[in-house]
């Protein structure tokens, strides 16, 4: 069931991962472990483009919360962009919008990425 | 037989029972989100009743049956013009309100750990979110106000 | 209780229970969207689903109930490794299967009439179209073979 | 409930309907009114737009069959335009691609229409 499939690409050191679908409990093991194999790549510098992020519940927002600190920690980060105004809702609830750099487009979230102070 | 049961108590609500299997969540979210259009929310609030109802149904397939999937979980929508109301029944292990713990969202995202956010979305998600026992089920009980 | 009587029968389906009314029937089929796709057909073909499942909803609710809105419609969903089953029940005026009269397209173009093509639709779309009786009850089970 | 909108417009001497949404049985008499106002009016040249139909079910394919002959009569036609994979098929199995004039987007079928032989 295409529930979720999982984009991994490439963008000058930045790492973009785009889910396209549902996280949910049922496809979280998938997100969670596309996540878990960039940080045993060493690639800490991931953009999370939702473009095609229909929905996002508790479970997926668990995964990223537990990969956050290993990320940062090793000079990295997780960024976010292409929100839905509906799965900004969820992201802004539970106060995410603050913990991690939002950005409109996947340009302004690379550029921001690169810029100094982000290693790669 | 579950038609003739309900029929008979004058009931009309719309009512789903679905195997406790995480693959049937998308099915589960799917129909939430329609039942709140149909129920006169906008699409903003019809997605936020879907990830209520989405965490609800998760908590009961992972939490009161602890993953097992020969159980059953039952939905029932209350289309009243006040609100929606989705009431959640199972037989597993139920939820006392005073164990229902939300984070603080401030404190949470300085202490950033796995787990513990579905109850909160579905309180900030909701209107009301109760826990009860009847008859020998356990409810969960969601509402949502049409404004 | 209804959950606890299937429960207790041991089945494990899929089940929706809803009021006789038309304005359900956008959640019905999109729930049936959704469980074919679910049970492994592609878009094209769950989309065949769920017109065939809103046809025989809609002749339910519009001839079998005669349009009345206080009667219930039952849907049983089955995944077999084989097919996506679909059974609809109802306590209204069954169909049997010899009054199942198919228009030929071909005939019909050329005499232009309202209606009588939801059982065509669902007899193209389906794999099996079955009508019966069974526990007081009648039943149209619509079957979709998995290729 | 927004299950079906309908868009209709003027375009010279073709009156085109834009269905978005669903025509099933519970819709099908907005669908339905649409039409027959057209007819009322004696604008018998329709176009059938379905870009944003998602859905339409025999009651909707019923209220047009319901029209046809009138429309006809009085030298006008409803023509189809942009339908979806999964309309197409529905129109397709009736026998309805068989019947009425399919095209695959608007500008074909307004330049079919206003050629010699069509009525406006
Ligand atoms: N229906 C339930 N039955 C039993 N315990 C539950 C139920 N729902 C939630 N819980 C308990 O409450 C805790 C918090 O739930 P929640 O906020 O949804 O986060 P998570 O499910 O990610 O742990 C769960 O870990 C579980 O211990
Ligand atoms: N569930 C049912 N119970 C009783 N009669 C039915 C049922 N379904 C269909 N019929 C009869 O069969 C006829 C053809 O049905 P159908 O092909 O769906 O076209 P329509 O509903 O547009 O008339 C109906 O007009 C009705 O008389």
């Amino acid at each position: 069931m295409p529930d979720l499939s999982i984009e991994v690409r490439d963008a000058g050191g930045v790492t973009v991962v785009m889910p396209a679908g549902f996280i949910n409990a049922h496809t979280v093991r998938d997100f969670e472990g596309a996540l878990e194999k960039l940080v045993a790549q060493e690639r800490f510098l991931i953009l999370l483009n939702c473009r095609n992020l229909s929905y996002i519940s508790s479970a997926g927002l668990g995964a990223i919360m537990g990969l956050i600190e290993t990320v940062r920690e090793n000079g990295g980060d997780i960024l976010l962009s292409d929100l839905s105004e509906n799965v900004f809702a969820i992201f802004d609830t539970l106060g995410f919008t603050q913990l991690y750099r939002v950005f409109k487009g996947e340009d302004e979230a690379l550029a921001a990425a690169s810029a100094p102070g982000q290693g790669a | 037989m579950a038609l003739a049961s309900i029929a008979a108590a004058g009931r009309a609500e719309f009512q789903l029972v679905i195997p406790s299997q995480t693959k049937y969540l998308n099915l589960v979210t799917g129909l939430a989100k329609r039942a709140a259009l149909v129920a006169g929310l906008d699409d903003a609030a019809a997605a936020k009743v879907s990830i209520a109802v989405d965490e609800a149904v998760t908590n009961v397939i992972l939490h009161a049956y602890k993953g097992e999937a020969d159980h059953l979980v039952e939905l029932q929508l209350d289309f009243t013009p006040q609100a929606l109301e989705v009431h959640i029944f199972h037989t597993g292990q139920g939820i006392r309100e005073d164990q229902v713990i939300l984070p603080d969202p401030k404190e949470y995202v300085t202490h950033p750990r796995k787990g513990g956010l579905g109850l909160l979305l579905m309180s900030r998600f909701m209107d009301e979110v109760r826990f009860r026992e009847a008859a020998g089920r356990n409810e969960c009980c969601l509402i949502k106000k049409i404004s």
